[in-house]
């Protein structure tokens, strides 16, 4: 392929999977409010839209129309292109999702670590958004997310690493592909590291500390507004959409391996499931204090992310 | 606690400690002494060690001339409570802290300095505690006049 | 988490334990190990359970605009007011005196009729008296209080005056003085009684006897002579007033007072028939033939005595013909003598500044009761007290000390209590014992009827208590025609209620002759129907507004004769007191300010123009970004003019509209509603 | 494998260039609608309202050096796995020098863990 | 300077005006669904303006999302009685508010010192001494539904407002003010 | 620019080197600070040295506006003390003026007042629990337990006509009595309230990141706790036995059974399982007084509305949802109080703040404030 072709793929992908992430967002966040009123005996947005269903839309449109404020004290270049760097990974995290068997957008033979290593890159951006408002609560939430995010980097990491082993392959594509119906209780610990991890990664609820609304008020985007703080939003439910397909993709072989377009459409429930959980977990729960976030990462996941790398290499032999 | 058991009480805690008159009749309920205020500290060191283990509530009243600091006492060993009141004059308002003997005193005691003006010697930080920093004036004194202080009209 | 128990059993009813440990043991850890591990799992599913339960469940918010949140009816919202009367502006009580009248009717319901009206037994308007006198309209007030109560020169010296414990201004400072001003209508009617009283057309030719000239039987008289039928009244004195003339003493009620209203009532057309005894000089049954309908209303006419060792021994009086002779032959013999009144009630007190006034040289007033529970009325006491009665509460008779036949004195028994728990009479006594040297003894324990000589020869029979039984408030007894009122129906009872009663039996009257039921559409008059404020007993509260003071003559000097006690307002001081009248329950805005004084914030501003005899109001405004909704304006509103609106205070863009003048706050034709129109499901809750 | 290498680069640039466009192009429309006031109060840092107590930028003692020690370590040694990930079906021998590793650093862990570096609070 | 506030001039008259008004009414839409409150709760109405957050009278339905941090927020709060050593604070948070962006005075604490106009030595006597008010509530406190009822008056208010600066559209409706009357 | 060089403090460290701080304001406008509270915190990385508090932002001078109103004006002011719990102030104040001017009150009007005051305790304490779990994240707990307080308001809606500032007990009594059908409602209700107490103790204090957020955090020995004149749940999780309802008993309590409930580590799990668990102690009085009530009067009877107690003074105290509140009364014989002064609760237990936070994180901080429940109307006054 040439450069200008692949230029123009990874622009077309680029540009699918921004909106891929803003429409997530427009409905994630809808879902999100609308579950979480389900949960709190409310109904949620109602008045915009059939059942509140442009609530978002008129939120983003409000948001775009906002005052940009910088703060005059603040970092300003590193605090305009912030965003950016929270944004571009999210958004490059969902071309290694396994849509199909045997097929990602970008193709490449370790999709995994792209996924893994890709959005490992927004905590540079969060840390660097925290420290350049020069803002307290913002400069400690960035602080946090730096620490918490390289903390449950590693589990997730190896739980998507015993899949690897299993599959044998780095693609994700051709984990889907490889998918069979043994797998579920075998990567049962497996896909529970991985989806507490990913709600870790997020920075959600109940491991949203970077941005506690209690402790922090708004944490490392404290300064930020109208727009540039709703590209943080955007990313983070870009970043939740990505997790839970990749999610279905991997640990459900898409939808259970099934063909076609009832594969797809399960594929997509179970994403959607994925979603919702992590919505209802984050109303359910408390928030976790910094260092019984960290003992968690490293005393509870990390040995369980170990012992499913155990579990894979006794069965791995035999395949 | 009934009116004899309070008398009983007082009259056992005034004996005890000739430093304390008995002040008021009990017909509004709780046993009323008072000490000079020279002797508040040491007194007040007395009567915790007699079993006040508690500082219910530091306030005072401007009487004019004086200020009257009101001081609670409960005790949960003796299940009782009585005031302890010293005069404090006005041009002169000062009086002994308490801090030392009840933490409880910390932040009363500087309302009460922050409202009426009362200096604690001997409070470890007694600063402004509801009103500015920068706040002039004492308002729950009784001359205490402010353009900001808008009176009521009154038609009783 | 401990849990301590340091209750006395013994003052707890049926203890229902309950146990506080709710569903989970928190104050335990989590166990070591694995086993906690789950358990710590387990906590986290519960939670995740509990929440998909309730989102399942349906959401408890109201789904606006169809639903709407239901207020309280005693919501304390927005306020209006109806009506702002001032001077110039009288809205609802204009007009003569008989047009007002025409008002009660309306009025008549419970929450409507105001607290003095509702609670006189004979429902008095006091409110309309109040308002007329206020408008100097002397005569009308009068005719207007008559019509209720036909003796208002009487019982504005006598009554008890319910009405006044009911006034609502108590809550504020004092009641208003009804019952001075009776007196005072009365005292100011003088002037026109030559042009106003007129013998009313006599239009039915049935003839009605009355047979006893007290107040119950003179008001039968008044209701039936307005409705048209002539009217005998028989009196077996030789003049009329009954109770009145013989029971109350002069110094209290004087005789021409009585005797000018008598007089009235005969220039209507009251035929008075004095000196004859039905019984004995006229058998009943003679007047049953004779007229269309008879009313007994022949009053109670024996003083109860008490059988004690001694009691019939030479010295020992009944308070009525005590009374009757001190009102009437001008002494009974006590000049020097010392007197014991037995008893505590108002008779009691009566005989007791009666023997003072006949010159008693020490009068002593002995009861069972302790003070604070004298049946006599507090003023009474106290002006006897003034007068040098001596009160020796708290003793109950236990036998008359006789030399030589005659009284030497009494020996009590000091009592403990007189009543049981459930209240029931049950005097406890000590073994204390006291003598009291006494050359008069006046026994003031109560009346009985004397009816056995006026029945005899009829179909009536009487109770065991010697009174006649009616029906209900129906007022007929066993022989048709034949009606009853007063004291001889209720037992001992007060002059108001003697009242009420005449014309209860004066309706009966004319429905009977009528040939209407007698019953239908009467509603049981409910009285009291507010409750009565005594003022509570309070250590330290004085009002802080009087009302006018009666004037009393000085103790000393006016227990030395039957001159009136009490003096009586001056028209200037009638005028006032009669403005001080709140004139509840009219849902006008009388601009009485009771709502600016009252509200903390001082969110009722009022301009007004306040002297003796007028309010007016020239400005009155309420602002609704001051008021804290305390709802305390609205409480004290005597009339029920200022009330809470049904909306929610709404939204404004710029804050001066939320002051109201008083125009606005005038009731609209239509009964306006506030901003709910473009409120979606908000405001316009009601 | 130069050129693939280098469509890969380009297919990751392209992805970055649009979706900075994307960003760029609602950012432009930001600046193009959104009214500027700014004030002298309103550039100041949110800190509920009052001033600004602390310097932001001074040290944050986290224990943060002990953790990303941890995790380059383990994460290092993660992607060492990774690289061998796919070579690993029915080989046993390879399969043992794996979890000789894994177990190396599971022994890493607990050591960690013994050790008190995991104890956030001291 | 931005662009809009350069060409206005230009839209305003002949078709562009259509175009504008189009273009205001899906902006005044969008903002007047969207109005995320600031919840400037310091008292007594702080309680209701949390209940009209939760479950039974849910803000959230009308778009409404309080959010602590004045950054994201278009309408402030003001809920409760405002100090003299508050108001300084109140100040700065509502500088610090991104335009464009209302003020809801909820309570007559802040519509004007309500009961603690009088005879008090710290109390502000009503937020629009130091800051620009569009709608006041009266109450103290409140109903949640008077405060739901602000938000339905501040989107009229939002209504009428233009992107193109100085120009205003025509107020459709009467503004409201409360009246004394009414029947029970 | 507010950044100043004095603001990087340089302080000594335990270990004689020298450590930069962080200075951080928590409040006046944070949501964890329950009104506007602000908390200057002076952090080392993540621990708080020093917690230092600063109150007043809600000082409106109700003392002093006391002094220029009526007695029967100052009781919408004591409304506005503690706003979560209006009927105790109410009560506290009404409870001097009686005591002053010797006013006895109705047997119902008493049995009215401990149920609204037992409800208003639910209320409270639903709200206090509910905010302090807010702290910790735990937001859907909080709209639980405001659904509770929600109910309750309801009912105190029906009683007197307002949600928040009742305004119902008054001297000589209480404003309305109950509505028909009110009683049984409230009965209702508490039998509602016991499973859903179940509920929220399962949900939050069952909850293993709860546990392990408020377990050993702020805790507050008993000795501290009653030198530092700490009262009601804040003191008695640290194993004081000590309530006024039962140590001091006044209106008709002594007719009630029910138990104190004493925590034993005073730690801020403790303060806020007291809570919950005097909710369901609230419920059994509620039910009790319900049964006892008879009908009578609510209020003295002709009790003038211009009081004009003889001079003197007054102290009374009632046992609110914060602990002691006290109302002390000073009377010179005019229509207004001479000096009114509130000890309030909420002040005495916000003291021990610096003690409890110093030490813990920043998020410990914010449980800590939470679990000492201040109100700062009441605080500040």
């Amino acid at each position: 392929m040439s450069a200008a072709a692949s230029f123009g793929w990874g622009a077309l992908y680029g540009l699918g999977a921004s909106l891929v992430i803003a429409v997530a967002a427009l409905f994630g966040v809808w879902a999100e409010r609308k579950v979480a009123a389900r949960i709190q005996m409310r109904y949620g947005p109602l008045e915009a839209g059939p059942f509140g269903l442009l609530q978002t839309l008129a939120d983003t449109i409000k948001l775009v129309l906002k005052e940009d404020v910088t703060p005059n004290s603040a970092d300003v270049p590193v605090f305009r292109i912030m965003p950016f760097l929270v944004f571009v990974p999210c958004a490059a995290a969902l071309v290694v999702v396994p849509f199909a068997a045997g097929w990602t957008p970008f193709g490449i033979e370790a999709g995994a670590l792209f996924f893994l290593a890709v959005p490992g890159m927004s905590v540079l951006g969060i840390l660097l958004a925290g420290w350049s408002s020069r803002n307290t609560y913002a400069s400690i939430g960035g602080v946090r997310a730096a620490a918490q995010m390289v903390s449950y980097e590693l589990p997730r990491s190896l739980s998507v690493l015993a899949l690897c082993l299993l599959a044998g392959s780095l693609d994700p594509g051709v984990i889907r592909a490889e998918w069979s119906w043994w797998w579920l209780p075998l990567m049962a610990i497996g896909f529970v590291v991985y989806f507490i991890a990913s709600i870790a990664e997020l920075n959600r609820g109940p491991f949203d500390l970077p941005e506690a609304e209690s402790e922090l008020v708004a944490g490392y985007f404290a300064d930020y507004s109208g727009i540039r703080w709703a590209i943080f939003m955007m990313a983070e439910y870009g970043g939740l959409v990505a997790a839970s397909l990749f999610g279905a993709g991997v640990f459900f072989g898409g939808g259970f391996g099934l063909p076609g377009p009832v594969g797809a459409v399960v594929f997509v429930a179970l994403a959607v499931a994925m979603t919702i959980c992590m919505v209802w977990a984050k109303w359910t729960f408390p928030r976790l204090r910094p260092d019984q976030l960290m003992s968690f990462a490293w005393k509870v996941l990390t040995p369980m992310a170990l012992g499913q790398l155990a579990l894979v290499g006794l069965v791995l032999p035999w395949l | 606690m009934t009116p004899d058991e309070m008398a009983a009480l007082l009259e056992r805690i005034t004996a005890h400690n000739p430093r304390l008159h008995p002040l008021f009749s009990l017909e509004f309920g709780d046993a009323v002494v008072g000490v000079e205020r020279a002797e508040l500290f040491a007194t007040a060191a007395d009567l915790r060690d007699a079993g006040f283990d508690r500082l219910g509530m530091v306030t005072a009243v401007d009487r004019d001339e004086v200020f009257v600091l009101v001081y609670r006492l409960h005790s949960r060993s003796l299940s009782a409570a009585i005031f302890l009141k010293t005069l404090v004059p006005r041009d002169d308002a000062w009086v002994a802290s308490l801090v030392e003997l009840w933490p409880a005193a910390l932040w009363q005691e500087r309302e009460v300095f922050d409202l009426f003006g009362i200096h604690f010697e001997g409070h470890p930080d007694l600063r402004r505690i509801l009103l500015p920093d920068d706040f002039v004036g004492h308002p729950l004194r009784k001359d205490y006049d402010d353009p900001r202080l808008i009176r009521r009209p009154d038609y009783i | 988490m401990a849990v301590t128990r340091q209750q006395d059993k013994a003052t707890v009813p049926d203890r229902t334990p309950t146990s506080v440990r709710l569903a989970i043991s928190a104050t335990d850890d989590f166990s070591p190990g694995l086993k906690g591990f789950a358990e710590r799992v387990r906590s986290l599913v519960v939670g995740l359970g509990i929440t998909a339960r309730r989102s399942v469940s349906r959401p408890v918010t109201l789904k606006y605009p169809a639903e709407k949140v239901e207020l309280s009816p005693r919501w304390r919202g927005a306020l209006r007011l109806t009506g702002v009367l001032g001077r110039e502006d009288v809205a609802l009580i204009e007009g003569p005196a008989s047009d007002y009248n025409g008002l009660i009717d309306d009025l008549y319901r419970h929450d409507r009729l105001p607290p003095c009206v509702g609670n006189c037994p004979a429902n008095v308007d006091a409110r309309g008296q109040s308002f007329l006198l206020a408008d100097d309209r002397a005569a009308e007030a009068y005719e207007l209080v008559r019509a209720r109560n036909i003796l208002p020169g009487v019982l504005g010296r006598i009554c008890h005056h319910p009405c006044e414990s009911a006034c609502k201004r108590t809550y504020y400072d004092e009641p208003i003085a009804i019952r001075p001003l009776h007196r005072v209508a009365f005292e100011r009617y003088a002037e026109h009684r030559a042009e106003r009283v007129a013998p009313l057309p006599v239009t039915r030719e049935e003839r009605i006897a009355i047979i006893g000239s007290g107040p119950s039987g003179l008001a039968a008289a008044f209701d039936l002579m307005h409705a048209g039928f002539e009217v005998h009244v028989y009196e077996k004195e030789h003049a009329a007033g009954g109770a009145l003339l013989s029971g109350v003493p002069a110094y209290r009620l004087p005789r021409d007072v009585l005797a000018t209203e008598i007089a009235d009532l005969q220039t209507m057309g009251m035929k008075l028939l004095t000196g004859v005894r039905i019984g004995t000089d006229v058998p009943i049954d003679h007047l049953i033939g004779e007229y269309d309908a008879v009313l007994i209303a022949a009053g109670l006419q024996v003083s109860r005595m008490l059988p004690v060792p001694g009691s019939d021994a030479q010295g020992i009086w009944g308070a009525l013909d005590f009374l009757k002779a001190g009102n009437w032959k001008g002494g009974c013999g006590v000049k020097g003598r010392r007197v014991l009144v037995i008893g505590g009630g108002n008779v009691a007190v009566d005989c007791a500044r009666v023997a003072l006034r006949c010159g008693a040289a020490q009068v002593t007033l002995s009861s069972l009761e302790s003070m604070d529970e004298l049946p006599a009325h507090p003023w009474e006491i106290e002006e006897a007290l003034d007068e040098g009665v001596i009160a020796m509460c708290s003793y109950g008779p236990k036998e008359v000390l006789v030399e030589n036949g005659r009284v030497a004195g009494m020996r009590l028994q000091s009592c403990l209590s007189v009543f049981d728990a459930q209240g029931r009479f049950a005097p406890v006594f000590a073994e204390e014992f006291t003598d009291v040297p006494a050359d008069v003894i006046v026994f003031a324990i109560g009346q009985a009827p004397q009816l056995a000589e006026l029945v005899s020869g009829s179909d009536l029979v009487l109770t065991e208590r010697g009174l006649l039984p009616v029906d209900g408030a129906l007022m007929t007894t066993q022989v048709p025609g034949v009606f009853a009122c007063g004291e001889v129906v209720t037992g001992p009872g007060s002059a108001i209620a003697s009242v009420a009663s005449g014309h209860e039996a004066a309706t009966s009257i004319i429905r009977y002759l009528d040939g209407r039921s007698l019953s239908e559409g009467r509603v049981y008059r409910p009285v009291p129907v507010y409750p009565r404020y005594q003022p509570a007993t309070l250590t330290g509260v004085e009002p802080a507004r009087r009302r006018t003071v009666m004037p009393m003559a000085k103790g000393a000097d006016r227990a030395r004769d039957f001159r009136q006690v009490e003096l009586g307002f001056t028209h200037l001081e009638g005028l006032a007191e009669a403005a001080r009248c709140l004139r509840c329950a009219s849902e006008v805005c009388v601009g009485c300010t009771f709502c600016a004084r009252t509200c903390p914030d001082y969110a009722i501003t009022v301009e007004r123009i306040d002297d003796p005899g007028h309010r007016s109001v020239t400005r009155y405004d309420l602002d609704l970004s001051k008021c804290c909704f305390c709802g305390l304006c609205a409480e004290q509103c005597p009339t029920g003019a200022l009330r809470h609106t049904g909306q929610y205070e709404l939204s404004f863009y710029h804050r001066d509209f939320a002051v109201f003048d008083r125009h606005e706050m005038v009731r609209s034709p239509e009964g306006s509603r506030a901003t709910g129109a473009d409120c979606r499901g908000c405001g316009d809750a009601r | 494998m130069t050129g693939v290498l280098g469509a890969t680069v380009w297919f990751v640039i392209g992805l970055v260039a649009a979706a900075t466009a994307f960003i760029g192009v609602v950012f432009a429309a930001n600046a193009l609608l959104s009214p500027r006031r700014p004030t002298r109060e309103k550039g100041e840092p949110f800190e509920c309202g009052m001033d600004q107590a602390g310097l932001p930028w001074s040290a944050q003692r986290m224990r943060f050096s002990t953790v990303a020690m941890l995790f380059v370590l383990f994460d290092a040694e993660a992607v060492l796995l990774f690289a061998v990930a796919s070579r690993l079906h029915g080989n046993l021998l390879a399969l043992i020098e794996v979890a000789a590793f894994v177990c190396f650093l599971g022994l890493g862990l607990a050591y960690a863990w013994r050790k008190g570096a995991l104890e956030w609070r001291s | 300077m931005a662009l809009v506030d350069r060409i206005s001039g230009a839209l305003d008259s002949g078709p562009g005006g259509v175009i504008l008004t189009s273009v205001d009414a899906l902006i005044n839409w969008a903002r007047g669904q969207s109005l995320w409150a600031f919840p400037m709760g310091t008292a007594c109405c702080a309680m209701e303006l949390i209940a009209a957050s939760f479950s039974k009278f849910d803000f959230d339905r009308m778009g409404t999302f309080p959010r602590p941090d004045p950054r994201h927020t278009d309408v402030m709060i003001l809920a409760g009685t405002i100090t003299e050593k508050m108001r300084p604070a109140v100040r700065r948070l509502y500088e610090q508010m991104p335009d464009p962006k209302w003020v809801v005075a909820m309570g007559n604490c802040t519509v004007s010192g309500g009961i603690f106009y009088y005879d008090t030595y710290s109390v502000v006597r009503g937020a629009d001494e130091f800051l620009p008010v569009d709608v006041y509530v009266a109450g103290c406190p409140p109903r949640p539904e008077s405060l739901q009822d602000a938000i339905i008056q501040l989107r009229r208010l939002v209504a009428e407002e233009s992107i193109a600066p100085g120009r205003r559209h025509e107020q459709t409706t009467t503004l409201p003010r409360p009246k004394a009357g009414g029947d029970r | 620019m507010a950044v100043s060089v004095e603001s990087r403090n340089l302080v000594s460290a335990p270990d004689g080197g020298s450590r930069e701080e962080l200075v951080v304001n928590v409040g006046p406008s944070h949501p964890s600070t329950h009104g506007v509270g602000r908390v200057i915190v002076h952090l080392d990385g993540d621990i708080v040295v020093k917690a230092e508090p600063v109150i007043g932002y809600l000082h409106r001078g109700i003392e002093k506006m006391a002094e220029n109103r009526t007695y029967l004006q100052v009781v919408p002011l004591t409304d506005r003390l503690d706003y979560v719990g209006s009927m105790y102030a109410n009560w506290a104040y009404c409870r001097a003026v009686e005591r002053l001017a010797g006013i006895a009150v109705p047997e119902r009007a008493e049995y009215l007042r401990v149920i609204v005051c037992e409800l208003q305790r639910i209320a409270s304490h639903m709200m206090g629990i509910g905010a302090s779990a807010a702290d910790t994240g735990a937001f859907t707990f909080f709209i639980y337990a405001f659904d509770q307080r929600e109910r309750i308001i309801e009912l105190f809606e029906r009683l007197c006509g307002a949600r928040l500032t009742y305004n119902y007990v008054r001297p000589g009594g209480v404003s309305f009595d109950a509505p028909q059908g009110w009683t049984q409602d409230v009965l209702a209700f508490t039998k509602a309230f016991r499973a859903a107490a179940a509920d929220l103790d399962r949900l939050f204090f069952g909850n293993v990141i709860a546990r392990g957020r408020m377990k050993g955090i702020g805790v507050l020995s008993a000795d501290d706790a009653v030198a530092w004149g700490a009262s009601g749940p804040t003191a008695r999780a640290s194993g004081v036995n000590w309530d006024l309802r039962k140590h001091d008993p006044y209106s008709v309590y002594p007719r009630m059974d029910f138990d104190v409930v004493v925590g034993e580590r005073g730690d801020a799990y403790d303060r806020g399982r007291c809570r919950l668990l005097e909710c369901v102690e609230s419920c059994r009085i509620i039910d009790q007084a319900i049964s006892q009530m008879h009908p009578g009067p609510v209020r003295t009877e002709g009790l003038p509305r211009l009081l004009q107690p003889r001079p003197g003074e007054a102290y009374d105290h009632i046992e609110s949802a914060r602990g002691s509140l006290g109302v002390y009364l000073v009377s010179d014989g005019s229509v207004r109080p001479y000096r009114m002064h509130v000890r309030s609760p909420a002040f005495c237990n916000l003291a021990l703040l610096p003690l409890l936070a110093e030490g813990h994180t920043l998020s410990d901080l914010v449980v800590v404030l939470g679990s000492l429940d201040p109100v700062f109307g009441e605080v500040d006054r």
